[in-house]
């Protein structure tokens, strides 16, 4: 058995009263809840605020550039696919520097849960906007208010055909644990994009600001009809659904393209010789 | 290349079928037991315009490419206007009847569209042709074109054989064969017909490669689809990334996880991999990426030739990290260079780069059949330790690399960082900790020169004039300081199969004992020898080079040096 | 530095509103007539840690961080902790009695919280405390909190007057003003507390830079915000990217249709914008980008200083194309080489790069008002042309530096282009044009060198030690050779405020007249050195170096040195 | 007025019969149409087939980088936005190495039209598999077929607030020359995807294949239906419906970001020095 304790108790560096406080427990929470020991789990994260939640646990960490981690995640689960692979960063890291791959990973259908702290800001670099800081939010960089409208990931990821679609927030944690825990047992890709208050640089989208306008999807609510979950994942405003607004099963992950890792991980892989001596005399 | 040396050039528009010709000459000149160098020259386009082969076949290695044409084979009417001026004394010129009007006494005008059942045919005709004018054992081209062309289907097999048949025959019965081709070399054993991607491929493929991610880019597309065809097989992963900052983090990831990774690219490419080099460098995960190079800046000549990034591999990335860079001149090298680069990635856990250029990669030449079971074993990251619970990433007890256990694979945790890092691999802002980060990485350097291919030298030991050059320059080099040799003059040379990290006491003194020293390299602004008088304060006399976008050759090189 | 120097620390969290104070202090002791250094020492968080403020206060240029503190501004407990051991003899530490325990001789425990009307106001209160233990002039600082944060509300401001008011009584009640404070310089006109990110954005403005594409990044987001706040007044796009690749392009175009365009990033965004650079040399059009130094490789040390990337800069970019890369060391030179940046990028349709470092970046010091009326006029695009027909973009005849046509300002067409092209910018394969057309673009460093900004010497002519130094080192030198010529030894100086391209006459005698060479830099590899190398041939003699986050300072080379 | 004439007509380096030869002459004839004249537009395309077509017409002209297309005409627009801005690529360069630009560019609603050649495949690389390459396509780089589906790019413009969203096919000329010339009378960005056959590489979905399966848009169809275009969107495999999917000018483009803009270029602004002084005085 695992516990939410075998992850460990570490300093942070966050802010007092930061959202990330809750996601990291939620995220441990799930991890026991699951049967994840620390070792079988691999963490890839990007840079931020976010990205440093899995510094402040036990697993297995690569600790990856701004904006990357989903592409250093995919080579990793391709080499080692036994390994429970986990990425959390930023709504800045995913969805902006990295948005070209989030796009790419979405479509690969790897199996991998994609955590994104989304606290609709650039924290650690204190504070211009993020790709999804409502439209008009004024910064220092953006000091006549944010001119887009907001980037809309659970529709996006929806769009983009993604199997498991969820929204989570830091006020709501035991159904943020229980989301998690579902999105690492789905398999392919799984985007749990989690609402979290920055207290330093959000002056916008507060706690209370979420608190009174997220509400839990209804318990008869069906996550496998695509069209109510578009409708789901597009409403934002005086009310924000949350919890698991899409799932299903039906596309292959990409794992699948590649028959010889179901034998073993690319590491324990003999190097094969007698092939490499065929395939040399083609070229005779 | 001997006196009797032939080139034969087979020029057409792009789709005409000119990339299969040219292999099936390659392989069939190799297996009569020639020497060749086989260079294409393509323009980027894949339909039309003008593109050729040039096949030189020997009874000696062929160390350059050369000018003059001894048969030109015109698939239409522009391969003869461009081509008939570089016609040599002798020459001929074999074209389809129906495509050039031309009726001039070294013309043989053969009416390929009466001598194939259908049109696709055409190139099949013309290699009959070509091998019946060059006397070459026809059975060897038989055997060939069934096991290349035959498997498709019996139908295909069969117009195949009848094209070619009936080029030859057409030729036998018109025409008389060429005059002096070069009489096969000695038996020395079993042979390939291999170009430079094709030899990196493969020296991955030894080295137990089997995660390769890429974007397409010419000239190093090949690599990745060489080793893609033998995914299954081998167990492979290769995978086509968004874009090549997808590749190369792919891969690193791949490799903290246990795979053996490599990523072709090009200059473009490579620099969208810049942040990720720095990466491989600071979390120390071994890396292989293969440079082909091609005439830039930005996309500059997609398809044609240039030595012109070596500084760009030397130092991009920010930051201070050590890394190695190859750089083999010939198909072998590109074999021995690949494997060494993926083991030395591994031992030295930084990044390594492998540098090509079109010209290398695409060029074809006979080379023996590598020993695969000489090979020597491969570093491998480890997987398990005794004591779990203590073991650190980064540890700086082991004279700057560190054991490197893979994740999952025990009860240990791996933590790797891009952010300054303690031992642990956990984030630090302690700035003793960062000073003895940078002198644990900057360490590994050791492991790097003690490692360094020494440059390789050929000629007198106190040369009057010594040519230095590196990659792909090296033929060009070798031929022209046998040129000069036979002229009696005293030539030595020295090609760099490795630029980074030098080694000043393996070139040195040769450098100093010379006469004269002359740089070779195929760029504009002599990016070797500025590292050398970087590395060393060695001042070289004088650079040859060339930035048109072909390949350097020793008739540059007479040009110049006079 | 004189004798009489004061080194201030305001330490405390993160988020205790230490930038305020020290930024006030600045400017308050720049209005008092005092020479300063207010260096920012941070760390990679919003909240708690541990971060610091050091300002040197004297009645002469302050050139060199140093060591040793005499008054310590504690804002919590860990600061007397951590800073105790460098009180200097006679020193004191001023800390919020709330906060601190401690109870020495020298310690000032102020009871801030009864002192303030809230919490919020403790920095002021302690800006106070230390501005009449400084016996500083009390209505400059009082005016100053008037209009920096008196604009809020009449509220705010009240109660910051109160606070400042607080802290000032409580020392001079409970207290004898600080021993020997400097007395302020000699009138030297008006003058300003100016950072070296402030530097750059003025310089930019004064130069009529319009366009900012940038992608948030430490240390040089700032200059981004600084454009940003005056986007309106002065016509500046000042526009977020989505990514670093996103603002080098962006710029790219918006300067090829007509904008004056920066980029400010840090290593791993430049590092990102590799092919953009290049892109930028292939079709000649003006880039300005400010690479801000921190620790690498990857990420490293986010908000520490170091001079690691010199080499990226020289070559990152795939291919061959002139460049340029200046090297400020003050706030007057970010504020002059950003103004000759700009110029110079247009003048040599080229891209340029400024480079500085989180030290520079951040420190603030007083700087003489910068005369903008007497600014050169700087070089423009064309917008119109006689035969619009006959126009074309990359003319050869032009000497290396085409004249460049803005589109869509007149009837001409304007193609760029990055293939390889022709003069009238449209893609081509012909290999002669190619060699034209690259021994064009590399003539523009011709241009870029009859621009080259010289090394600044200093010392005497023949110096028995010379050292020689680029970017924000310079002041540590400056500061260290005059120590040294106090101690009676010959000691010259070079700074190289421009390091690409590089003109050996402007620098080569001296290096060869002086006795010992040594060349400071603030990185492991010494890369300043290895460039002079590659150069010139000449090899400085040592190197003294620092690469532990912090900036260069005089101690340091004194103790390298010995 | 302008006619198709004025642009030129140019060798061209395609091969017989490919798909880009309509384009080209589709939009020569949207600008006639709209009465741009050449030095008035700017073409802005990256590197591929698709990315050559503005060289062989009369009008300015920005070849960029592989992938980059859309930054470099936002900046070009920004500085100058009297010019009719179109960005021409191919949909390797557009959604494969420039996703992350695709989504900023449709955020920011910059004004310009985005002609995305979608061959499906990558055509100057020798056939490799695109985003847009359909589920089991084989190729040499995907010898096994491609193991994702495909990338939707109408749908994700859809999804991400696009004003103008469209689907040209060459085989319907008339059709496609139209709907570009309504995508650059559209305020904001406008996307176009053409549909168009590769006959070197892609013999799966071949000009017969498309003409099979392409119908127009009811003339009755409303492209203000938010949903309905979603629909049409996704519509793909025995029908493709094509012409302006949707349509709506509700959202501000950004240049209203940058009210000195509708002055003046920014070529011509003068450099306010009063304005420097001024700001540099702020510092003492
Ligand atoms: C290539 C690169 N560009 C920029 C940065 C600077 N940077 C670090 S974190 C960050 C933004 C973080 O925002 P987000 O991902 O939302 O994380 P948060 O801090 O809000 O949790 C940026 C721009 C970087 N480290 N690397
Ligand atoms: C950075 C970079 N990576 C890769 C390439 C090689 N490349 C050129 S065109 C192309 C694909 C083109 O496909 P697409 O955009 O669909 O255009 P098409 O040729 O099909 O019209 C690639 C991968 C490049 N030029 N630059
Ligand atoms: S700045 Fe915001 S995101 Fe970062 S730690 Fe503080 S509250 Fe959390
Ligand atoms: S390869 Fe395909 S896209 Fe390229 S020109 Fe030929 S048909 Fe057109
Ligand atoms: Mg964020
Ligand atoms: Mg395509």
């Amino acid at each position: 058995m695992v516990s939410s304790q075998d992850f460990g108790e570490f300093e942070t560096a966050w802010c007092p009263g930061c959202g990330n406080f809750a996601i990291l427990e939620a995220v441990k929470r799930a991890l026991a809840d699951s049967g994840t020991a620390p070792h079988q789990a691999l963490f890839v994260s990007g840079i931020g605020q976010a990205a440093k939640s899995p510094h402040c646990m036990r697993c297995n960490l690569f600790n990856g550039l701004h904006g990357r981690a989903l592409p250093v995640a995919t080579g990793a689960k391709l080499a080692h696919p036994d390994l429970r692979v986990v990425v959390q960063s930023g709504d800045g890291c995913t969805y902006g520097e990295g948005g070209n791959h989030f796009l790419a990973a979405l479509r690969r259908n790897i199996d991998l849960t994609l955590l994104v702290h989304d606290n609709q800001i650039y924290g650690l670099t204190k504070g211009q906007a993020s790709p999804t800081s409502s439209a008009g939010h004024v910064t220092k960089a953006q000091p006549r208010g944010m001119p887009s409208d907001p980037f809309p990931p659970t529709a996006v990821a929806l769009t983009m055909g993604a199997g498991f679609v969820a929204r989570g927030f830091t006020g709501m944690p035991d159904l943020l644990a229980e989301t998690i825990r579902e999105a690492m047992a789905h398999t392919g890709i799984a985007l749990v994009d989690v609402l979290q208050q920055c207290v330093s640089f959000n002056r916008v989208n507060t706690f209370a600001w979420y608190k009174q306008r997220c509400y839990e999807l209804e318990a008869d609510y069906d996550p496998g009809d695509w069209h109510a979950a578009m409708q789901r994942c597009l409403e934002w405003g005086d009310s924000i659904p949350v919890g698991v607004l899409y799932k299903s099963e039906h596309r292959r992950p990409l794992r699948s393209y590649y028959p010889f890792l179901e034998k073993e991980p690319l590491y324990a892989q003999k190097r094969d010789l007698d092939s490499v001596e065929r395939i040399m005399r083609e070229f005779e | 290349m001997s006196e009797s040396a032939i080139q034969i050039r087979i020029g057409g528009e792009a789709g005409q079928g000119l990339e299969t010709v040219g292999q099936l000459l390659a392989r069939g000149l190799v297996r009569c037991g020639y020497e060749i160098l086989v260079s294409q020259n393509y323009m980027s386009r894949i339909r039309g315009g003008h593109n050729f082969f040039s096949v030189v076949m020997d009874n000696e290695p062929v160390l350059s490419p050369a000018s003059g044409v001894d048969l030109l084979i015109a698939m239409n009417g522009e391969t003869v206007i461009r081509h008939r001026g570089e016609l040599r004394e002798g020459g001929h010129i074999l074209a389809d009847a129906s495509q050039v009007e031309e009726d001039a006494e070294d013309v043989l005008a053969v009416p390929f569209s009466e001598l194939v059942p259908e049109k696709l045919y055409t190139n099949t005709a013309a290699l009959g042709s070509a091998a019946a004018l060059l006397q070459l054992d026809r059975e060897i081209f038989e055997n060939l074109l069934r096991e290349v062309l035959g498997g498709k289907s019996e139908d295909a097999a069969k117009k195949n054989a009848d094209a070619f048949a009936g080029g030859h025959s057409w030729i036998l019965d018109n025409s008389r064969p060429l005059q002096g081709p070069p009489s096969p070399a000695l038996q020395q054993g079993e042979r390939l017909a291999m170009s430079g991607n094709q030899a990196i491929a493969l020296g991955a493929m030894a080295a137990g490669a089997n995660f390769c991610s890429f974007y397409p880019m010419t000239p190093s597309t090949g690599v990745a689809l060489n080793l893609a065809a033998q995914a299954e097989e081998l167990g492979i992963v290769a995978e086509q990334a968004e874009d090549e900052i997808a590749a190369v983090n792919m891969a690193i990831g791949a490799s903290f996880a246990g795979a053996r990774s490599i990523v072709p690219t090009s200059g473009g490419g490579f620099s969208l991999m810049a942040e990720g080099i720095s990466l491989a460098g600071m979390t120390e995960t071994p890396l292989v990426i293969v440079l082909g190079q091609r005439p830039g800046p930005a996309t500059g000549l997609p398809t044609r030739t240039e030595q012109g990034d070596l500084q760009l591999a030397l130092y991009s990335g920010h930051g201070e990290f050590p890394r190695a860079v190859l750089t083999p001149g010939t198909p072998e090298e590109c074999f021995d260079l690949t494997y060494r680069a993926l083991d030395l990635a591994e031992r030295s856990q930084s990044p390594v780069m492998v540098l090509t250029d079109q010209y290398l990669a695409d060029s074809i030449r006979a080379v023996a059949l590598f020993s695969l079971k000489d090979l020597p074993e491969t570093t491998k990251p480890g997987t398990e330790t005794e004591k779990p619970e203590e073991y650190v990433r980064y540890a700086f007890d082991q004279g700057g690399v560190s054991h490197r256990l893979l994740p999952g694979t025990g009860t240990h945790l791996v933590v790797a960082d891009s952010d300054e890092h303690t031992p642990d691999g956990h984030i630090t802002e302690d700035l003793s900790v960062r000073t003895r980060m940078v002198d644990k990485r900057l360490a590994k350097r050791r492991v790097l020169e003690e490692n360094a291919v020494p440059p390789e030298m050929d000629g007198p030991e106190e040369p009057e004039l010594l040519l230095l050059t590196w990659g792909s320059s090296k033929g060009a080099v070798l031929r022209a300081a046998s040129d000069l040799r036979k002229q009696g003059r005293s030539v030595g040379t020295l090609h760099f199969r490795q630029v980074c990290p030098l080694v000043p006491e393996q070139f040195l003194p040769r450098l100093r004992s010379a006469g004269r020293t002359v740089c070779v390299e195929g760029n504009a602004t002599g990016q070797l020898a500025r590292l050398i008088r970087q590395e060393t304060g060695f001042t070289v006399d004088r650079l040859i080079h060339r930035y048109d976008g072909l390949p350097m050759d020793a008739e540059t090189i007479h040009a110049q040096l006079d």
